[in-house]
């Protein structure tokens, strides 16, 4: 939602923006390092830490204490929280604890694969579900929208894991079109890649196509309902043009912001497709450590995602006033 | 006959509650080519729907059920959606009641002026732009090269409407439907609107449709006047006939609107001051000033007309003396004892005492709650009346406005605007107060109905000897109601005193203007209007 | 209750459609004692076993019987799904209400408070709360509730923020009336079509997320039946071609779809698009 | 989730003597690398073919996985192990302790002094020579009162490790340990160059038969063939390709799909439709490993053997074989000795599931309107289903038992153990006397139903330094005895290891001490 750069009346100047963009970047901060004390607390609440989960089975009391002291931990947890601190603030994520490998090394090639999944189910989905949410609105009740959004629907109503089982089932087991798994590794080219995850992708696009396509018809329609679509009407203007020309543009806001949010999932909440089909993305990673109680990569991963949705939402606010005319040309 | 467009037993009818109503019942109609033809009635009346339907238009929920629309020989009625475009915009134009609402927020004005032009193949993008220019030299909108280049909030309401007339003109059409085209205006705004639209109804010789409800400003453009009731026509003659020999008692009820004469008021004695505001200042933003260091007074039984145009401050001077706008500097006093500056901080006494009316019954009233609780609340919550008594006093209240009793278990919904109206009176009064603050409390409706409700409240401030701050933009309301005017403009108080020396020798400049903008009942108002301006405007220059 | 019947009439055929799945599903529900076959958890048959007039929908990955898993499942699925969906909304528009009508430090800090929840991935948030607070029903309540009231209050803030300008709730304030009056009289029953409306997505947004939770081994706790869980254990067998997961993700599918059909058509009250 | 504890398969020792197999197994060292078994049935004609990349979907992986030996516990971090790096001893399909980086090995009589002979001029992936430092340094990795290693447990027992020679090894023991060459087969105790520490765990620097290309924890280990790998006639694949994929019906249809060639932990419930398909072996292999429901006699209502004996009356363990395992298993009687081991006491007759005598057993505790939580989890996916059937049969018997779902993380540490009445499993250990002296005595490290029977401890004692197969016989049998009937223990069953791989894939008989060939299939198998 817009609400926090609109505030303060229909103006802005390009000084006001940045201001505000300023405060906002400070805001984000500040809910960002809030995100961190809770990971921390949320971790320490966990039943169990990295040495007993583990030395699992095999554990004793003398070697899980052991191992916490070589953990550090046997300290404080705000001793341990606040050296964090300091190292990330110097740009230092720190290792993993559990194989003491760099954060950053560990995080990298998986940030970038979630990015790429997202980012191609992105350019698949959100054009789709943009053409077809202005398709729809066209030809409201028609047989072809209520197609459409029986469709649509049908797909979100599947929990997700089916969806891709399903998938799997038909695509990969029966046609042998695409791999059943999306593993990935260094030496595959773009192609390779963007054949690997075909079925992923397709997966993630039917579940977020829906709320995309339905947002967009919704506010599509909803500007339909005004008196300057009535006057285009009146001028002569063909219905395509009307939804095309004149209510899309003043729908964008919403329809920007739907996009964002499902951006954001596309980014943080798939999860259970990286199960599925095996994706070596942030989200297996962050769902691991945390049941390793690998809190240093639990604060990285969170702390990434929550970067990711509060952006997406300050990028969707942005896009919004530059879409808005009023606010874009102050009087 | 030679007419343009010629309806016949036109009936529309609207979808509404699960079932049809007739909305036109079987009006006929017909224009000749250059003739503007006003349609005057009330809300209700099918005006604008029959305006949209001359362009074979209905809106969403409505249907034209029979009757025939022949436009230049065309048929409206069976034509196909595809000849149906290419007559709109090209040869039937149409100008809407609120430009703001009715210009695309996301494109610049030249874009939607020219769009006509360009869509049907008839100009180039460059042709049609260099000719909008044109249209808006003439009809003397200021920097007619840069004014379309413009988004439509950056331009002001006046302006925007007559660049809306300028749209329409652009592909010269032979019809353009004007649908109440300066009602929402201020009234010195108006009338460079309506000049605008005579310039161009002479210069071009297009026919028009004149939809209102004002029948002083039809006057001023019409060369005929149908007047419509519920969907029927009442009568249909010359506009200066029409005016000097109305045939039917419903045109004569709308003529003498405008020439309201006061109400009967008990002769006042000098009395004590209920409110005094001193010397208040508030602000929305911090920097702008809304309301600058204003000083007002209102003695009991008295009423004080705050008059201003829209963006003067009248509002919120509503507001910073309720307490809803907690004012930057200055004090609000009431019976002598300074009020806490927001509302949160007064006392539920000095709350009752000062109540207030809005300008919208439909938003003034919860549409989840019936009349009973509307009016009964305040009964209960100040005076603590439950029960089979509250009850009573409701119905007691009901019978003071004039609603039957049955009207107590409605809800809102089911109620007219100026029942609903009522109800608002009604539950201002439950609280017993001193002071009513009235918000422009006719302007969203019908004037018959207005100046139904200004009689209640009148014979109210006699029984009851309330004091009225009474907030509005029409004079006629002044003429009608008030003791005392105050003159705003700009968050400033221009000019204040009784009404009668205000409205008969204003002092300041701006309250001449609005004064003599106020349309007449005479189809030559206008015409001499703008010929005495010009001569005054030579005359300064020479 | 005449007045019920006749909204009803009124519904377009989509909505009515809606209906009657969802009147079906409750019956099922409240009367699967009653009607199912067998007992919930009790082994009847072989392993995916196919159709047969014994097991009318064949048999689960453990010999039970599927239509009794189904209606049982139907029951334990929809109960939960209502109560967290109930209890989500009871917090959200409480507190998108308090915000809307307070406004100040009070909306500043319940509006940071759900920024921060929203900013962390649900699904992992739930994971990690459900690690802690162990995977009993009562805590699948909670935290699930309290992650869904976040949604619910962004829409029940917006709402009541559009109801909170209107003239009769500024009359109320004029008039001294305290919060509660303002927020249970005057904007509650403004705010209900709107919120109805996202009561059945919230519905369907739970449903699956039980799912999903399921599916990750921390939803509802066998042997109950519930239908997330059912197609997870029976998940493996669709690529074999055995179908016995279609009939539980079909029964999701069907609900959320008969949802939606109602929600779409009170949406289209609510807009006063009349379509 | 981890799986295992140390472990080794059952031992077939009573048919030789102690010492004289002891003695045997030295000598046997010198001959490995022509094992006899090595290369049964039809591909022995043929003989193991080299090349080719072995593609494997492993189930047990964890993006924290390391391959630091010290928390090594899983299957991919296990496998991954195995194929980089060597142990003093190997352990082969028989249950047989072989040499490896230790040419041979002699033991004093008493069975306290160890010595190992190292393998001479084999060298790390680094060019290091091995030597007795390297061993010293891998073993002491887990000793010490600062040793966080899951193989403490098994290293306690050292009292002293010094090098004689840049060769030999000597192990001095806090008491006789017959079965010491086993606990060296361990996956912990692989031996890496002296002095790895911190990050250069990473690196996976071994002996063994493969170099780490790549290793991403968790998600893919890549390896290739050591051209100086010192054993003739294994590591015959070209490449290796381990990717974690825990999901299993992901690693079904990979492997379904040609996408690998060999799966681990097969689904039981889908195998007999996998097995249908043309191209795919299914492999099964028994052994010790399985599944107790350990309730704690020291808690009430546990404390009650008639409580017990209900519940271990209460379950009908031919369906849970049936319907839980598939049929890939055996029932169990109460006790951790499967039916093919040596010292199985076959006389003690098998408890059924029998209601009346739950009820009556019920009845004669008290507990008649008891209800019994049973705390479960999704750890393994048997414990569900397993538990969900017995509350079945317990509602047949009149009783109740509540199933308390535990989240996976921390069962180990707060569930197991700790609630009266849980899920646990195990896999086998090397040696009876591992089993009940872990397991079942009062001083047990992982005594899990909390068993305090001095007669059994005494037992175990006694039949650890007993050299005469018949006592030990005996002794074991008592044991077994002791626990089905007043043990704390209910053992369903006994599960086999089932896996599947193309046809492609060729192999020996295959070891049922750990999946996955022991985890030496990279090291053993090849491609037709």
């Amino acid at each position: 939602m817009p609400t926090g750069l609109l505030n303060g009346g229909g103006s802005l100047n390009m000084k006001d923006m940045t201001a505000t963009i300023l405060k906002r970047i400070g805001h984000s901060v500040i809910t960002l390092f809030v995100i961190s004390i809770l990971i921390f607390i949320g971790v320490e609440a966990l039943p169990g830490d990295l040495a007993e989960s583990i030395l699992g089975q095999n554990a004793l009391p003398e070697t899980v204490e052991a191992f916490r002291k070589e953990l550090k931990l046997d300290l404080p947890p705000h001793v341990r929280y606040i050296s964090w601190l300091g190292d990330f603030v110097q740009g230092d994520m720190g290792r993993s604890l559990s194989n003491h490998r760099p954060i950053t090394d560990l995080i990298g090639w998986r940030l970038s694969n979630t990015l790429f999944l997202a980012a191609v189910a992105a350019m698949v989905a959100v054009p789709l579900a943009i053409i077809l949410g202005i398709l729809t609105a066209l030809y409201r009740n028609t047989l072809f929208d209520r197609i459409v959004s029986m469709v649509s629907l049908s797909a979100i109503s599947f929990p997700e894991f089916f969806i891709a089982y399903i998938l799997i089932a038909l695509l990969s087991v029966k046609l042998s079109l695409f791999p059943s798994i999306a593993t990935m590794d260094g030496q595959m080219s773009l192609m390779d890649k963007l054949y690997t995850i075909v079925l992923p992708c397709l997966t993630l696009t039917m579940v977020v196509l829906a709320h995309m396509m339905r947002q967009t018809r919704a506010a599509i329609i909803n500007v339909l309902a005004t008196p300057y679509i009535e006057m285009a009407l009146l001028k002569g203007v063909s219905r395509l043009r009307v939804v095309v020309v004149h209510a899309f543009p003043n729908a964008l806001s919403p329809v920007i912001n739907v996009v964002a949010l499902n951006m954001a999932y596309l980014v943080a909440g798939v999860v259970i497709v990286e199960v599925v089909f095996v994706y070596p993305g942030l989200g297996q990673l962050l769902v691991d450590s945390v049941a390793k109680r690998d809190l240093p990569v639990v604060q990285a991963s969170g702390l990434i995602f929550a970067s990711v949705y509060i952006g997406l939402n300050l990028i969707a606010d942005l896009l919004s006033i530059a879409s808005n005319p009023r606010l874009r040309n102050p009087r | 006959m030679k007419n343009i467009l010629n309806i016949k037993g036109l009936t529309i009818e609207g979808f509404n509650d699960n079932q049809w109503s007739t909305i036109v019942d079987g009006v006929d109609l017909t224009l000749a080519r250059g003739e503007v033809l006003g349609l005057i009635g009330e809300s209700g009346a099918g005006k604008s729907t029959i305006g949209l339907a001359s362009m074979g238009y209905s809106r969403r929920g409505c249907r034209i059920s029979s009757g025939s629309i022949l436009f230049d020989g065309t048929e409206l009625c069976q034509a196909s959606d595809r000849v149906k475009q290419k007559i709109r915009g090209t040869r039937i134009a149409y100008v809407a009641q609120s430009a703001a609402a009715s210009f695309n927020p996301a494109h610049r004005l030249i874009r939607q002026c020219t769009e006509t032009r360009v869509r049907h193949g008839q100009l180039t993008a460059a042709q049609a732009e260099k000719e909008a220019i044109e249209n808006y030299r003439r009809l003397l909108l200021p920097d007619p090269e840069g004014i379309g280049f413009r988004y439509p909030h950056q331009v002001s309401g006046g302006q925007l409407q007559r660049a809306m007339v300028a749209m329409a003109m652009a592909c010269k059409p032979d019809i353009i439907v004007f649908d109440e085209p300066t009602t929402a205006l201020d009234v010195t705004t108006q009338i460079e609107v309506l000049n605008a639209i005579k310039q161009i109804t002479r210069h071009l010789g297009t026919a028009a449709l004149y939809i209102t409800h004002d029948l002083a400003v039809v006057s001023q453009l019409a060369d005929r006047i149908m007047v419509l009731k519920n969907g029927r026509k009442v009568e249909e003659n010359q506009t200066r006939k029409l005016l000097d020999t109305p045939g039917k008692s419903y045109t004569q009820k709308l003529l003498s609107v405008r020439s309201q004469r006061p109400i009967k008021k008990p002769v006042q004695l000098k009395q004590n001051v209920i409110l005094e505001v001193n010397q208040v200042s508030a602000a929305y933003k911090k920097k702008e000033l809304v309301l600058d260091t204003i000083d007002l007074t209102i003695r009991r039984g008295q009423t004080v007309a705050l008059v201003g145009e829209s963006g003067s401050g009248k509002s919120t001077l509503a507001r910073a003396i309720t307490g809803l706008l907690p004012p930057l500097s200055g004090e609000v006093i009431f019976q002598g004892n300074p009020l806490g500056a927001s509302y949160r901080s007064r006392d539920r006494e000095s709350l009752r005492k000062m109540q207030m009316i809005y300008q919208m019954p439909e938003t003034a009233l919860n549409p989840k709650q019936t009349i009973e609780t509307a009016i009964g609340r305040p009964l209960s919550f100040y005076f603590g009346i439950s029960g089979r008594e509250k009850r009573k006093q409701v119905l007691e209240f009901l019978d003071r406005i004039e609603l039957p009793a049955s009207y107590i278990n409605r809800y809102p919904g089911e109620l007219s605007g100026g029942e609903k109206q009522r109800v608002c009176v009604a539950r201002a009064l439950a609280a017993k107060p001193e002071l009513v603050i009235c918000d422009e409390v006719t302007s969203a409706l019908d004037n018959l109905v207005g100046e139904e409700i200004l009689k209640l409240l009148q014979n109210l401030q006699n029984d009851l000897g309330v004091s009225y701050l009474f907030i509005t933009h029409d004079l006629a309301t002044v003429r009608a109601i008030a003791d005392e005017v105050v003159v705003m403009l700009k968050g400033k108080i221009v000019e204040k005193g009784p009404r009668n020396k205000i409205l008969n020798s204003p002092g300041h400049d701006y309250t001449k203007r609005l004064l003599n903008s106020v349309p007449k009942m005479n189809p030559d108002w206008l015409d001499d209007l703008l010929e005495k301006r010009k001569n005054t405007r030579s005359k300064k220059a020479a | 209750m005449s007045s019920l019947i006749k909204f009803i009439q009124k519904a377009p055929w989509s909505a009515r459609i809606g209906i009657i799945i969802l009147v079906m599903n409750i019956a099922v529900a409240a009367f699967a004692p009653v009607i199912s076959p067998y007992g919930e958890t009790e082994i009847t048959g072989d392993v995916w076993e196919e159709m047969s007039l014994t097991h009318p929908l064949g048999t689960d990955h453990l010999g039970r019987d599927l239509l009794t898993r189904m209606i049982y499942g139907a029951r334990n699925t929809i109960a939960l799904a209502l109560t967290i969906t109930f209890l989500s909304f009871t917090l959200g528009t409480l507190g998108g209400f308090l915000a809307a009508t307070l406004g100040g430090w009070c909306d500043t800090l319940l509006s940071r408070m759900v920024d921060l929840v929203l900013s962390f991935p649900t699904l992992i948030f739930a994971l990690m709360v459900l690690s802690v607070a162990g995977t009993s029903i009562l805590s699948l309540i909670c935290v699930i509730a309290v992650l869904d009231a976040t949604r619910v209050f962004r829409l029940a803030r917006a709402v009541a923020m559009d109801i909170a300008v209107m003239d009769f709730v500024e009359a109320g304030r004029l008039r001294g009336e305290k919060t509660g009056w303002i927020i249970l009289r005057e904007i509650l029953p403004n705010a209900l079509p709107p919120l109805v409306a996202e009561f059945g997505l919230r519905f369907c947004f739970v449903f699956l997320f039980i799912a999903c939770l399921s599916f990750l081994g921390l939803g509802i706790q066998p042997p109950t039946a519930d239908w997330g869980s059912m197609v997870k254990e029976n998940a493996g067998a669709i690529t074999f071609g055995i179908f016995t997961p279609l009939w539980p993700a079909a029964a999701i599918a069907l609900i959320t779809v008969g949802v939606n059909l109602i929600v779409d058509w009170f949406l289209n009250l609510a807009s006063g698009l009349k379509e | 989730m981890i799986d295992l504890k140390q472990s080794t398969s059952p031992l077939s020792t009573d048919s030789i003597s102690r010492r004289k197999f002891l003695k045997q197994m030295s000598a046997l060292g010198l001959s490995m690398a022509v094992l006899p078994g090595m290369f049964p049935g039809s591909a022995q004609a043929a003989g193991p073919q080299k090349g080719g990349r072995f593609r494997m979907g492993m189930g047990g992986s964890h993006t924290t996985d390391s391959l630091n030996t010290q928390t090594i516990a899983d299957q991919f971090e296990i496998h991954t192990n195995y194929a980089l790096r060597n142990n003093l001893v190997e352990v082969d399909h028989k249950g047989e302790a072989i040499p490896e980086l230790a040419e041979s090995w002699d033991v004093s009589s008493d069975a306290v002094r160890w010595m190992f002979d190292l393998r001479q001029g084999v060298e790390f992936h680094n060019g290091k020579t091995l030597d007795a430092e390297d061993v010293i340094y891998s073993i002491r990795h887990h000793m010490g009162p600062d040793s966080k290693s899951g193989a403490k447990g098994l290293v306690d027992q050292i009292d002293d490790i010094r090098a004689d020679g840049k060769n030999r090894v000597i192990f001095t023991l806090k008491g006789g340990n017959a079965d010491f060459p086993y606990i060296m087969n361990d996956y912990h105790l692989s031996i890496v160059p002296a002095g790895t520490t911190g990050n250069q765990w990473e690196k996976g620097i071994g002996t063994g038969g493969y170099t780490l290309e790549e290793w991403e924890p968790g998600v893919r280990t890549f390896l290739k063939r050591n051209p100086n790998y010192f054993k003739q006639g294994r590591a015959h694949f070209d490449e290796v390709e381990m990717l974690g994929i825990n999901d299993v019906n992901a690693r079904t249809n990979a492997l379904k799909t040609g996408r690998i060639d060999y799966m681990n932990q097969a689904e039981l419930k889908t195998v007999r439709l996998l097995k249908r398909m043309p191209g795919i072996e299914i492999m099964k292999t028994s052994g010790g490993f399985h599944f107790t429901l350990p309730m704690l006699t020291d808690i009430s209502p546990f404390d009650n053997n008639d409580a017990r004996l209900a519940l271990k009356h209460a379950i009908d363990r031919e369906e849970i074989v049936k319907q839980v395992l598939r049929g890939y298993g055996t029932v169990g009687n109460d006790h951790p000795i499967q039916k093919d081991h040596p010292f199985f006491a076959a006389d003690i007759p098998q408890r059924q599931y029998d209601p009346d005598k739950a009820k009556f057993h019920l009845k004669k505790a008290g507990l008649t309107d008891q209800t019994f939580p049973l705390h479960t989890s999704d750890l393994n996916s048997i414990y569900l289903d397993m538990a969900t059937l017995f509350k079945e049969h317990g509602r047949k018997a009149g009783l109740k038992i509540q199933l308390i779902k535990e989240p996976a993380d921390g069962y180990w540490s707060n569930v197991w153990t700790k609630k009266p009445f849980c899920n646990s499993h195990w896999a086998a250990r090397p040696t009876a006397d591992m089993m009940f002296s872990l397991a079942y005595t009062s001083q047990g490290k992982w005594n899990e139903s909390h068993l305090k029977s001095a007669r059994l401890d005494e037992l175990v004692k006694a039949a650890r330094a007993e050299l005469d197969p018949a006592k030990r016989r005996a002794a074991y049998a008592e044991c077994q005895m002791i626990i089905h009937n007043e043990g704390g223990t209910i053992v369903p069953c006994f599960k086999d290891y089932v896996e599947a791989a193309t046809t492609k894939v060729q192999h020996g008989p295959i070891s049922g001490l750990l999946e996955t060939d022991a985890h030496r299939a990279a090291e053993r198998w090849w491609f037709a």
